[in-house]
């Protein structure tokens, strides 16, 4: 149900929507709940409408993490 | 004065009306101008109550399927050639080769003759291209509110040999689960119509008719258990189909399947899982497990078949439960498509 | 997918799995409760719940809101329809929740209810602009993530002068149902089902932020993590509250960071306080009534809320009693220990809330992990 | 714990939803416990995507048709037998041995279960008394609006001997033109009901298989030129049909023309001619003049062709006119239906 | 079927028709018009014009209210259906009747028109009560005969104060359309075609009685004899007539003696007076304007006048050029004299009034008499 | 469409309503517009109206009248 997904906005139009792509998958949407959005910013889905945008810095440091704490596993494992 | 006069139908403007299914005059008009100039072949035009046809040889395959795909016109098809390639591949999976297709039509009162020539004109060339005659039809006419433009139920009748013994009570644990291509391109390319939906996509649906493929593949590998096409309900529902009926279980691997990025990126959008989404062109095939190579080298070598995968293996369950390898290499249930999913995709 | 593939890579998965079976202590058990559907469709979907070591146990919560909404809520929305002739359109996720004499929104559709499936509120406002001359409905359910494009309508509606549409609401507030499962009493009393901690929700979190959740880290001493819906995002968080507990923290931690701040979407909650104000108390599902856990329009929106304007009253309706949807949703029970799973309650026909929506604890086991109920 | 124990329909009480139509464990429930349960057969059970058959001998025959009569209802049949016999007489009058049916539905949301099973119950009833399994199927569930509640397509594919040739292209100047019943009775037991028009009335359906009847016959005069059914249209557009495909003319008697009394009646009242109003159990015959009454007493023996009759004479006419001599003793031309006169009868 | 077999007796006929031959004289011709499309379709559909001696020749006149319907009515019909959203509702025989830019009731059906078949003025009154949110529009054609049932509806509904349903008047009145074919030109002009006598109208007779026929037969000298609509009846009028004008009698007489009577059915009268007032004009497809030949609603009965409700006005629309409606009307000319009969004018696309509706000249020419063309 | 036909009464309902019967086939018709019909008369039926009754007895005549002149011709006719 809080189904949501990170989405590129390819296109802004009039009244706060726009268009967004994933995957070549493109669909008008809103952006009345955000601000500041830009093309070729991330944003999060959810029922037609952009709720944040996505922290492009913060994801990368995530996946570094995930790699660490692997690596990390692997290191202690022994 | 000729004897029968009757004022060519409007091709551009006209409609269908109540009159055209009443049995009489403008009937046969609407047939004569619209199904036999199209469809027309000599077994149709004998012009009786059905077809006359020749002896068929040995066994006989009989399969039946209603269309009532909504839109009626989507990215890679319209409801007309998908007519064809629904019921021939029902008749193909069978291990048989179709010979005959009958066509029944319910009209909705009103629906654009322009659409419906459209929709035959489609029809007659995939039935052409298939090198499968309609041979004998039908037309009613409803009231308008009483249908959705038009529904369109084909037969198809085609002959087995005796060496080809097909059916989903025959896969055997040990047995290898092909996938001829991408799963869940036709159900996404009518889901892109969805009204309220409606999203831009570079999808097409892959309606075909699968019998030459079948041909190849049973050439090369007669020892084939069962062929599917994963339609309604997606490969979910067809592994769960056979699995049931062959009293087995099945593993499928995630990483195997192929799924277009644009179908899956659609899926993810719409919270979909790809395993329940439609083809209309795709074949499963059971096979055993030395003749696994052979098939899928016999798949890829043919156009409809050039991304085939081994995608499975049956193996011994007596709850039937089909289970999936995530890429995660975690294990998860695949169960039937629960509910109603999708609009009408066929 | 960018920014989805990267969280589902089967080789950060494996690494993952290695460092969590490291930090697990095998002479002990660890129960966390992942709160959000979300989660719990990630664990089963694809099949994480299979490679977590055995000391790690997750307990599906509450956090589906379709499963959640009690039966006399559908109710209310069926006679609206049948009875009122008003076009009701809702998210799809809604239609198949069971209500009462056997019937659903589904099944009321099959009885000649006009009922619309839309894919956002702004489908809802185009349904009510195309029949002016019919009332739209809009059953709105979800929480806090799914509340802003509610409001947005709603003061689109207003803005519009719309005279045909109103909503029927039912939106829901998660640390309100977090507080009441800490404060049930089985949880409580059985120092036999503690819950070590929780993840804490993902989309919900987009909108609220983190801080609401840092009353419960301390004062119920339990370690929280938000995480994302993704399978990787879901195992970190998993090691992050293993760290917690083996170091004995309590905090909360955010593991979704790339979406979620301490503070949340202001812009969403100044919308969502405008237009909404806080229920005296709401029936959960499964939960009963939990005090301040539910959204109701403002007076200034009277005349757009479904209830004043169609004067329905709410008539709760007892759940099945076999049912164990609540001691399931507390994290006290398995739906393999409710006699009614797999036979009499299946997705086709859900007795209790966690068969109802694939998010939900009981057919999530169904349709993702009864496989291995006979290992 | 079953693996896929699902809870029984409510028979008494349901409705089809479109979950039953979308490939799911729904829909499996339901091909099971109302069509495989009233329908089931050795065929039907391979539970595959069509029936493997085996091998008819000679030549085949096809015909389909399309069933959308409306009310579903009628005094004497309803839709599911009227399925049954419009396809099997479609097969028989083209003299082949009807062997085997496919079936197809399309479903509206929320049409009642109860009446479901009974059609379907009906549909099994006539297929065992004709003693033609049903061997394939398909059902599709269509949104509410967009059906009339039950439309049901049928194939029948029977065998033809060889030294059996009729069409309607045969009939021949001189040729006699029997009628093996009265007409009129199935379109006017429809018409009763028609809304706004209901009358009471003795009438009831004259649906029925007429494969033996056509198998006395045959046997009897294996030289029968043509036979038909006459359905929509009547029996005015059905020898205008053959008229038109044999390049002949018609004289028939109006005094010879069995109608009963009650159809006359109704017709009367609604300023209908018997001519135009379908049956779908009788039998026009044409037959070489020599022959006619060994045909007659073939027809006259079997309890369904009881009150047969000759009734006309095809004649040379390169017009194709069918004309009619009055019980006046005056000629007039009997035109093909025009237009739509009657609420679906088929 | 009790007084209606008795009158279609074979044995009878043979009789009758051994009479004419022996009344007609073969030295001469006998032109006489049957009025009603119920007599032509009598003539047509029991084969009595192959019986009919060479002298004695029938012309069909426009007694088919369905054939003289004017293009421009219809329009009116569809024009409400399609563009003002009524329920429009007619007896079926109006259905195909053809209208402009290639439309007709049925083909405004196929286009979204919400059009409904009555078999009697007592449905549409229902189906007003039944849809009381719908404008509901009886299209009112037909003679004296049919006027009565649309009177009687109008009454009812104004009793009970039906506020959606309206009537769009299309009632024509039989005696002045005899006057105007007596008066036409080319009758009068042509010594070469004279009507020797007319047969008078079976019900429609009924109400009006047979006194208003006196009239012609004393200002034109013209025999009239009333008869039943079954064959026997018509082949005794002709031979009626035949004797009048051997006799040179020129007088009504009524062998429809069993239902007619000089002075008509009062009580349908004096309805049809309370409801209906006659038009100035009127135009008659195939005769064109012809006065005080029809019907239109009193003030009293304005609110359930759709012409005055909706505020319609009639356009006339010209006949196609080629059509020999008129002439063939006025039994100047026949259906085989016409270039479009049976070519681009036949009953599925009829071209004229004659062929629309199965009583109509043409129609009655190509459905039952076709044949003999070849002879 | 000035189809009409005689049918007899064999029921008076409320309403000025009857049900008539033509051969076996009944229907429920209007008498609103006739006066004085008894169960047992036959009325002239137009679009769901009776119309006028039937006189029987000039009916009979009618048709001796009708064999009257078939013989009247017969005998004229050597
Ligand atoms: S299986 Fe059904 S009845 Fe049992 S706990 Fe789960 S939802 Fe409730
Ligand atoms: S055939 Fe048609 S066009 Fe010609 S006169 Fe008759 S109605 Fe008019
Ligand atoms: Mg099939
Ligand atoms: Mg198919
Ligand atoms: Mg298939
Ligand atoms: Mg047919
Ligand atoms: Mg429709
Ligand atoms: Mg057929
Ligand atoms: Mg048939
Ligand atoms: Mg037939
Ligand atoms: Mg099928
Ligand atoms: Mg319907």
């Amino acid at each position: 149900m809080c189904l949501a997904m990170p989405v590129r906005v390819v296109e802004l139009l009039g009244d706060e929507n726009a268009i967004v792509d994933l995957d070549g998958v493109r669909k008008e949407i809103s952006l009345a709940l955000v601000e500041g959005v830009a093309v070729g910013d991330y944003v999060i889905l959810h029922v037609g409408h952009a709720l944040e945008k996505l922290d492009t810095e913060e994801a990368q440091r995530t996946l570094d993490l995930f790699a660490e704490m692997a690596s990390q596993a692997d290191g202690a494992a022994p | 004065m000729k004897p029968d006069y009757v004022k060519p139908l409007d091709r551009r403007h006209g409609r269908v009306e109540l009159s055209q299914g009443a049995g009489g005059r403008a009937m046969m008009q609407l047939i004569g101008e619209v199904f036999a100039r199209a469809l027309g072949n000599e077994y149709l035009n004998q012009g009786d109550d059905g077809a006359r046809l020749p002896a068929p040889g040995g066994r006989i395959v009989i399969a039946t399927d209603a269309h009532v795909v909504s839109p009626l016109f989507f990215p890679g098809g319209d409801i007309g050639c998908l007519a064809v390639h629904g019921t021939l591949n029902d008749v193909a999976v069978m291990g048989a080769t179709p010979l005959y297709l009958a066509a029944s039509f319910i009209l909705e009162e009103g629906f654009p003759l322009a659409d419906l020539i459209r929709i035959v004109d489609s029809m007659a060339t995939a039935a052409r291209e298939a090198g499968v005659p309609v041979v004998t039809g039908d037309t009613k006419v409803v009231e308008a509110g009483k249908a959705d433009g038009v529904f369109i139920t084909t037969t198809g009748v085609g002959s087995l040999r005796e060496d080809v013994d097909l059916s989903g009570a025959h896969a055997r644990p040990g047995d290898g689960v092909l996938l001829s291509g991408p799963i869940g391109d036709h159900g996404m390319a009518i889901m892109s119509l969805r009204e309220g939906l409606a999203f831009d996509a570079p999808i097409v649906s892959d309606t075909a008719a699968l019998h030459g493929l079948v041909k190849t593949l049973l050439d090369a590998v007669p020892t084939i258990r069962c062929l599917r096409d994963p339609t309604r309900g997606g490969l979910a529902s067809t592994l769960n189909e056979i699995s049931r009926q062959s009293g087995v279980g099945m593993v499928i691997e995630e990483a195997a399947i192929p799924v277009r990025p644009a179908v899956a990126a659609a899926c993810e959008l719409l919270g979909l899982d790809p395993l329940n989404v439609a083809c209309e062109g795709r074949l499963v095939v059971i096979c055993p497990p030395e003749q696994e190579a052979a098939a899928l080298a016999a798949l890829s070598a043919h156009p409809l078949g050039r991304e085939a995968a081994l995608v499975g293996r049956v193996q011994a369950d007596p709850a039937c439960f089909v289970q999936m390898r995530t890429r995660f290499g975690g294990r998860r249930h695949v169960d039937w498509l629960s509910g109603e999913q999708l609009p009408r995709i066929c | 997918m960018k920014y989805i593939d990267e969280f589902r890579d089967g080789e950060l998965a494996r690494g993952l799995v290695r460092a969590i079976a490291a930090e697990a202590n095998p002479a002990r058990t660890y129960r966390f409760m992942e709160f959000c559907g979300g989660h719990t469709h990630a664990l089963s979907r694809y099949g994480v719940t299979d490679l977590l070591p055995a000391p790690v146990r997750m307990i599906h919560g509450p956090g589906c809101p379709v499963c959640v909404l009690p039966i006399g809520r559908i109710d209310m929305a069926i006679a609206l329809t049948l009875e009122r002739g008003v076009i009701l359109c809702s998210y799809g996720d809604t239609l198949r929740v069971p209500a009462s004499a056997g019937l659903s929104l589904m099944k009321a559709r099959a009885r000649g209810g006009d009922i619309r499936m839309v894919y956002s509120t702004t489908d809802a406002l185009a349904l009510a602009r195309q029949h002016p001359d019919r009332e739209v409905v809009f059953l709105a359910i979800g929480f806090e993530t799914t509340t802003p494009p509610t409001a947005l309508a709603l003061v689109q509606a207003r803005t519009e002068g719309l005279k045909n549409f109103s909503v029927l609401c039912n939106h829901v507030l998660t640390p309100s149902a977090i507080t009441h499962i800490l404060q049930s009493p089985e949880v409580r009393r059985h120092g036999s089902v503690p819950l070590d901690g929780f993840i804490g929700p993902a989309h919900v979190s987009l909108v609220i932020g983190s801080r609401p959740y840092e009353h419960f880290a301390e004062e119920y001493r339990k370690p929280v993590v938000i995480a994302g819906f993704e399978p990787l995002d879901v195992m970190q968080a998993i090691l992050m509250l293993l760290r917690q507990v083996n170091q004995g923290r309590a905090e909360v931690e955010n593991e979704f960071s790339r979406a979620v701040s301490r503070e949340g979407n202001k812009k969403a909650q100044a919308l969502v306080s405008e237009v909404f104000e806080l229920r005296r108390s709401f029936d959960w599902r499964g939960l009963g009534e939990v005090p301040y856990s539910a959204l109701k329009l403002r007076p200034a929106y009277a005349g757009f809320d479904a209830e004043q304007r169609f004067d329905l009253t709410y008539r709760p309706v007892a759940d099945h009693k076999a049912c164990e949807c609540g001691a399931i949703l507390r994290g006290v029970k398995t739906p393999r220990d409710c006699k009614l799973f797999g036979t009499v309650c299946t997705p086709e026909n859900p007795v209790g809330s966690c068969m109802v929506s694939s998010e939900g604890a009981c057919a999530a086991h169904y349709s993702y992990g009864r496989f291995r109920d006979d290992d």
